[in-house]
């Protein structure tokens, strides 16, 4: 049934309605719509049997994957706009949500590269808007560069998909499935590569996330964290894996190098961060270089782990935000360690969920971000990149102090900042993120059962 | 022999476009005095018919100001786009039925590229160039306005212009001008099935040269001239070139589009045809600025925005119907 | 012109707007560049469509210009925003953001 | 049809000569008495005194709605020519397209992006 | 589940006690950590009771991991360790520590005994790291002023080891995938793990850096004297009693039985090391003059004599590190649970030279120091003495000079634990100013205490409780990996051997 792109339409009729009624300036009444939008796309998404056939000529493949993806956009749309997205809270927020929700759902269905640049963009687009939404000055110099960087993305995107174009005459990935390899097509590949490691935050296609992440208003940058990687995981897995085009493993070296490169990296210079939004940014770096870690095994094993890592990474930095930026306070204002001081005792429930965030992102055992790593490292292992595992470990061990330095500050004693009550919004988002998180990290079986058969199936085609 | 015949036919139709500029321009003085009962330029040579080699003397040999804070490249740069995109348009502009010559067939236009209305549109809108970086350039606060003024003013217009076509491209099939003027001559001219899009098209066409009603960008009695207030000599006439020129293009549009262009009875070749029917519009061009007061700002933009779009709209999805389902 | 021929003049293109990118600091000038890139791959995909006789190529050169259109509108007004909170426009100024 | 394009081609390279030549008649033909208040900006008479400013963002406004709007009607160009070879599918998925457009057109409608005083 | 169910009890217990304590009020969360740690203790006593079991619950299917337990081999000493210690610990905590404070010690309660129980390595490494974060938390929260610069240095240094280690794991666990078609994780497929080569070396490698940094072995021990200084003392005992003994475990219970074909060949090397480890710590122990440091030294050079017995890879090296684990970790933790009571008497001073006299004030406090402190170098009639015999016994039989070296050191132990207790107890009478005059210590501490040297003496005089249940076990683990250590054993690796394993 979802074979019919039901999610995908559900979302689009609910972003028609969505749009006409903020038109009206009938903002509280649009996110509500939004929201039932979102979840009924979900549910199309997860309820509904997968048609598992290529529609418009190969160009969406709507299978598990999809569902997955779609799933996981879904639950940042969700956040989002339970946090209230732009200070200045403009009633459009809710209907860029869902126009960014639509492009993730658009390239986790993606069956050519033409879908995959829409997919892109839609997902691209709104995100430029909603990062400078509070009108501040950061908030608009951060749109800025992310639109530039986005764009110049995008055009490389665009140029490898013509290279390819003009060699095979055709963008489907079925059609790339059949090709031998030829040089052309494997410029045209780096090209695409190129374009969808920079929505990933792969170094040296890093350069915006920590700006761009900590210009943001906090509920897009927690947006930004699950479903701009969301989308483009599920673009590279259906480039490198799904096509089984034969030049695609000739780039798994190299994208091992940069993904410990990315690690390395990322972790590294999270450990310096004052401003917690700039953290998630770098974390973003170093959760790219895992994502890509699965991507580089080139195996089902590779992928499902991308998938489950992802959701715990996208979980885990949702909540680290939510708490920073309620504690931050003024939307305005970066959140910084400070404003987290003796949170332990103000708010234990703010820092449960805050506690249980940060471990997961730095990959202690009982959280999903361990499993996740467990994933990748398995992936890796398997692939026969041993060194890419090790590189995993010593990211994970910079990492580690990157994120302990906010939870020492919840459990000082000595001074304690003054923290805001969380709105319903915000605490039921750290709500469902802390319990999914334990949950991913306690038991993950039917998580892992499932991802398994949702890869397992594309890689079958 | 190609080359030549296509001198000759570039060389016929600038030569043809400047003159018939420089007489639009003395026709519209004339009218313009009988309209308001007084003689209009009379005196130099028989009925004026000089006037408009004197009026070009007389600005060629003025001085060539350059505002001091102007930046000099773009301010000069501004009437050569004004002008190259207004002569530029009526390249695709078929002008009479192909004449058959010495056992040649040769098509009275210069190009004529298969998408002939596409290259036109984009010819012309090269020309809000010329008005906006003449209004940026002169750093005159009058010519600031009347440059973006009329930027906003035509791409608007253009918005419509653009949709009341469509109905002309679904009932020729094609959007090739030579093909559109066939068309009609097989189905009859379509300003009877496509009324109001003409109307829509016509009102555009003279908002988009600028003219009265919409000559909002010059306002003289607001802006001093909006956005050529710092021009002057031969560079101030070239905006009126690039004025008159389009009210000639964009009259023979209208006349290809929906009155069949060359198409008429026999007793008179297919150029004069043609000639007339501008003739008729430039005609109406005059008559509209004698008659009608210039309308305000946002009047204008809400007749381009929520009137005339909309309902060229709407005709174009009736069109669409009609010709999907026959 | 054959298709390798139009592939180089876009590869030139696509390289003009790279390094416009890289080495201008005016964002309105950057933007713009990076437009060009999109445009070479735009001007690729045609000359691709005619080459293999399809207009999937044509179509998907329509698209990047609709969705280049959308990206200009929404790059014009956050490029006149941050012009108005600071009537300067240069790279080196966006330097709020460390990066 | 290449030779078509040549022809615009030629045709456009005259009138643009034309236009330069044009252009610098003045320059050679005219006098010349350079003067300080002759380059100031003409406003009526008066000295200017604050330099050019800015002007409202509504003109910005207009730009980004003709941007959007006018690449749509464009892409309705193809459709509209061939649109007596699609019959009623082809009818319809162009009322597919414009049901976007329009909906575009409707949220700026109402959300007042077309109040102009 | 059946007979398992008193593991599952057991770790239910732990955790939910600690959660349980948000509803607690702030001034019961004492009592209430004690009445969680007593039940605790009394399921481990029923559990050390009844014969072994085991129990296993699916977790993640597709990766061959599931929630499997077991009191078998090594895990019931330690177990005991944990229950003895615990209650131990809160009973000298500081009277001031909110509900926070002992969340994190059952939490550390509730890691611990599932590390000791568990028998599935994912599992098991969840819980070695987990092990962790109580003690970095109850380090940098309620440590001296040292503390957070401690307490980070801890973490690291363990979880790089930690995540390192975690490649073994996985690696490990896809050893056998090509024949079972997806990974294990489960301790009895791994028993047949055949990790050769590279791939074994540096699995190998990963691991013990891990669980040496953890025990810690020298040239590791960086985290430990600050963290050990700056603690407080029931935390210390924490450190000290229990959590080091996380990595001799690990040792035991993964590196010999998975990876013994590996170690077989390069483990003169940790014996070399562990040698090191107990000469270093001794020597140091012997020039400091921080009472607590002189504790921790002596503790590090313990440890090497645990890492002896298990590298000289012999059933009675093993059965006496394990029995040495259980004495050792209940003696050292008596040992600086009184170091924490005498450094609050004396505000905070504990310099040897500058204290001193203390017995005289507190007669039964110099007692139960003397005690311990003699269980911890191990005199005859004490746990620690037979797990001493046994591990020099196993070094005997494996590589002499490594026995000579165990025994030199035990004399120097005598020199610097006597050089402590006299440095304290007896010594010059004057006291620097504002030492108050009596101790005040509860009548509480005192029987806690008698309970934990009464288990001492009881285990000196039947160190076989420990060892004849839990040596077998060992040996049985190691049969695929170290044939050699079997047939010193002389007994059948027959499943008869560990009759009493229930299902």
């Amino acid at each position: 049934m979802s074979g019919w792109l039901i999610p995908e339409g559900v979302l689009l009729a609910g972003l028609a309605a969505v749009l006409l009624v903020a038109g009206g300036g009938w903002g509280r009444l649009a996110s509500w719509l939004a929201g039932l939008a979102l979840l009924a796309s979900a549910a199309a998404a997860l309820l509904l049997p997968g048609g598992e056939h290529p529609v418009l000529a190969g160009a969406f493949l709507p299978d598990r994957l999809s569902g997955v993806i779609d799933g996981l956009a879904v639950l940042a749309g969700l956040a989002a706009l339970l946090l209230g997205p732009g200070a200045g809270a403009v009633p459009e927020a809710p209907a860029l949500v869902l126009t960014a929700v639509l492009g993730a759902e658009v390239l986790g269905a993606a069956g050519s590269l033409l879908t995959v640049f829409v997919g892109l963009e839609l997902l691209s687009f709104p995100l430029y808007v909603l990062v400078a939404l509070g009108r501040s000055r950061t908030n608009l110099e951060a749109g800025v560069k992310y639109l530039l960087m986005g764009t110049v993305a995008s055009g490389l995107f665009l140029f490898g998909m013509a290279l390819i174009y003009r060699q095979i005459g055709s963008f489907t990935f079925l059609r790339l499935a059949g090709e031998s390899a030829q040089p052309w097509v494997e410029v045209g590949l780096g090209l695409v590569f190129g374009g969808l490691l920079f929505k990933l935050a792969i170094v040296p296609f890093h350069m915006w996330a920590p700006d761009v992440y900590e210009g943001a208003p906090t509920p897009v940058t927690a947006f930004m964290a699950l479903a701009t990687k969301a989308g483009a995981l599920a673009a590279l897995i259906r480039v490198l894996s799904f096509g089984f085009y034969p030049g695609a493993a000739l780039w798994s070296p190299l994208l091992a190098y940069l993904a410990a490169l990315s690690i390395l990296t990322g972790n590294l210079l999270a450990l310096v961060q004052r401003d917690l939004k700039r953290l998630v940014g770098w974390s973003a770096v170093a959760a790219g270089g895992y994502l890509l870690v699965g991507l580089a095994a080139h195996s089902v094993l590779g992928d499902e782990a991308g998938l489950y890592f992802l959701a715990a990474y996208g979980l885990g930095a949702i909540g680290f935000l939510t708490v920073a930026g309620v504690a931050a306070g003024e939307p305005d204002r970066g959140p910084t360690r400070q404003a987290l001081r003796g949170l332990a005792y103000r708010r234990p429930g703010m820092a449960l969920a805050f506690g249980l965030a940060a471990l997961s992102l730095a990959g202690i055992p009982f959280t999903g971000g361990f499993l996740g790593k467990v994933y990748l490292l398995q992936a890796a292992v398997a692939a026969g990149q041993p060194g890419l595992a090790v590189a995993v470990a010593l990211g994970a061990a910079v990492g580690l102090l990157a994120y302990l330095r906010p939870l020492e500050q919840v459990f000082r004693r000595d001074a304690a900042a003054v923290v805001p009550h969380p709105a319903p919004g915000p605490a039921l988002v750290l709500a469902v993120t802390a319990v999914l998180t334990l949950a991913l990290g306690v038991w993950p079986g039917p998580v892992v059962h499932w991802l398994g058969q949702a890869a397992r199936f594309y890689w079958l085609h | 022999m190609n080359g030549l015949i296509l001198a000759v036919k570039i060389v016929i139709l600038i030569l043809f476009l400047l003159i018939s500029f420089a007489y639009t321009m003395w026709a519209e003085r004339r009218l313009l005095g009988l309209f308001q009962l007084r003689w209009g330029p009379n005196r130099v040579g028989r009925a004026g018919l000089l006037q408009p080699l004197a009026d070009a003397l007389k600005m060629l040999f003025k001085e060539d100001l350059l505002p001091g804070q102007a930046d000099p490249v773009v301010f000069r740069l501004a009437p050569v786009i004004s002008v190259f995109a207004a002569l530029g348009v009526d390249a695709v502009i078929p002008f009479g039925a192909p004449a058959h010559l010495a056992g040649r067939t040769i098509p009275l236009d210069v190009a004529n590229p298969p998408a002939g209305l596409l290259v036109a549109f984009g010819l012309s809108s090269l020309g809000i160039y010329g008005l906006v970086l003449a209004g940026w350039a002169s750093q005159n606060k009058y010519s600031l306005l009347g440059g973006i003024r009329s930027a906003a003013q035509i791409i608007s217009y253009e918005l419509a212009m653009g949709v009341s076509a469509l109905g002309v491209l679904m009932l020729a099939g094609s959007a090739n001008l030579t093909r559109i003027v066939e068309a009609q001559a097989r189905h009859g001219w379509f300003w009877w099935k496509e009324p109001l899009p003409l109307a829509v098209f016509f009102l555009t066409a003279v908002a988009e040269s600028n003219r009265t009603p919409f000559d909002l960008p010059e306002a003289e009695s607001e802006l001093v001239g909006g956005y050529h207030t710092e021009y002057s000599g031969i560079r101030f006439a070239m905006f009126f070139i690039a004025e008159y020129v389009n009210m000639i293009t964009v009259s023979a549009l209208t006349v290809t589009l929906f009155f069949g262009g060359w198409l008429g009875p026999a007793f008179l070749p297919p150029v004069i045809w043609f000639l007339l029917k501008i003739g008729i519009f430039i005609f109406l061009f005059v008559w509209m600025r004698a008659t009608l007061p210039r309308l305000k700002y946002d009047r204008l933009m809400h007749l381009g925005w929520q009137v005339l779009l909309p309902l060229s709209f709407v005709w174009a999805l009736g069109t669409a119907a009609v010709v999907a389902l026959r | 012109m054959s298709t390798g021929a139009v592939t180089l003049v876009a590869a030139l293109l696509f390289a003009v707007g790279l390094a416009g990118v890289l080495v201008r600091r005016n964002p309105l000038v950057m933007f713009m560049a990076a437009e060009m890139m999109w445009n070479a791959a735009a001007l690729v995909l045609v000359a691709a469509s005619r080459h293999w006789g399809r207009e999937g190529g044509q179509a998907a050169a329509f698209l990047v210009i609709a969705a280049a259109a959308a990206e200009v509108g929404i790059g014009l007004a956050l490029i006149v925003a941050t012009y108005q909170h600071r009537h300067r426009l240069d790279a080196d100024v966006l330097k709020r953001l460390r990066g | 049809m290449t030779q078509s394009y040549v022809a615009l081609l030629v045709y456009l390279v005259v009138a643009l000569a034309l236009a330069v030549v044009l252009s610098f008649a003045s320059q050679w033909l005219g006098p010349r008495h350079p003067g300080a208040v002759k380059a100031l900006p003409y406003e009526s008479g008066i000295v200017p005194e604050a330099p050019v400013g800015y002007f409202s963002v509504r003109f910005y406004r207009v730009a980004m709605f003709f941007l959007v709007f006018d690449v749509a009607v464009v892409a309705l160009y193809p459709w509209a020519t061939a649109l007596r070879h699609l019959g009623l599918p082809g009818l319809l998925r162009g009322l597919g397209f414009l049901v976007v457009v329009v909906l575009a057109f409707a949220y700026a409608w109402k959300r007042g992006g077309f109040r102009w005083d | 589940m059946g007979m398992a169910s008193g593991i599952w009890v057991l770790l239910g217990i732990w955790l939910l006690g600690a959660v349980a304590l948000a509803a607690v009020p702030p001034a019961r969360a004492r009592t209430w950590s004690l009445a969680v740690s007593g039940a605790a203790l009394l399921v481990v006593l029923l559990l050390a009771a009844a014969p072994p079991v085991r129990g296993s619950l699916p977790w993640i299917p597709a990766w061959g991991a599931a929630l499997s337990v077991s009191t078998g081999g090594a895990t019931l000493p330690l177990l005991l360790l944990t229950g003895l210690l615990l209650p131990l610990v809160i009973i000298f905590s500081p009277s001031g520590a909110g509900r926070l404070y002992y969340f994190w010690i059952l939490v550390a309660g509730f890691a611990a005994a599932g590390l000791f129980t568990t028998r599935d390595l994912l599992l098991f490494y969840g819980f070695f790291e987990a092990v962790l974060l109580p003690g970095y938390f109850l380090l940098a929260g309620w440590g001296g002023p040292g503390a957070p610069a401690a307490a980070r240095r801890f973490l690291v240094m363990n979880l790089t080891g930690s995540f390192l280690m975690l490649v073994g794991v996985v690696e490990l666990g896809l050893a056998q995938a090509a024949v079972l078609g997806h990974p294990a994780f489960g301790f009895r497929a791994l028993e047949h793990t055949r990790l050769g080569g590279a791939a074994g070396a540096w699995t190998l490698a990963a691991f013990t850096l891990a669980f040496a940094v953890k025990a810690p072995l020298w040239p590791l021990h960086g985290w430990m004297p600050d963290a050990y200084r700056e603690a407080p003392p029931p935390v210390t005992a924490l450190f000290a009693g229990l959590l080091s003994k996380a990595g001799l475990y690990g040792f035991l219970v993964v590196v010999l039985p998975f990876l013994g074909r590996a170690l077989a060949p390069v483990a003169p090397w940790f014996l070399a090391g562990a040698s090191v480890s107990l000469v270093w710590g001794a020597l140091t122990a012997l020039r400091r003059t921080d009472a607590k440091l002189v504790a921790t030294y002596a503790s590090l050079s313990h440890m090497g004599m645990m890492a002896l017995g298990l590298f000289s890879l012999t059933p009675a090296g093993m059965a006496g590190a394990t029995l040495l684990m259980l004495a050792h970790g209940l003696a050292v933790g008596g040992v600086f649970l009184i170091l924490g009571v005498l450094e609050q008497a004396t505000g905070g001073e504990r310099t040897l030279g500058r204290v001193g006299g203390l017995a005289v004030r507190a007669p039964a406090f110099g007692f139960w120091f003397l005690f311990f402190a003699l269980a911890v170098l191990g005199l005859p009639g004490l746990a620690g003495f037979a797990g001493e015999y046994l591990v020099v016994q196993g070094l005997v039989e494996r590589a002499w000079p490594a026995a000579a070296v165990a025994v030199a050191v035990m004399v120097l132990a005598a020199w610097y634990m006597l050089r402590l207790f006299q440095g304290l107890m007896q010594g010059p009478r004057e006291q620097p100013p504002g030492v108050p005059a009596g101790l005040g210590a509860g009548r509480g501490r005192l029987w806690a205490l008698a309970a934990g040297g009464a288990v001492l003496l009881l285990l000196g005089v039947w160190p076989a409780g420990v060892t004849a249940r839990a040596g077998p076990a060992l040996v049985r683990a190691v049969r695929y990996q170290l044939p050699g250590t079997v047939a010193l054993a002389r007994v059948p690796a027959a499943p008869a051997a560990e009759g009493g394993v229930r299902r």
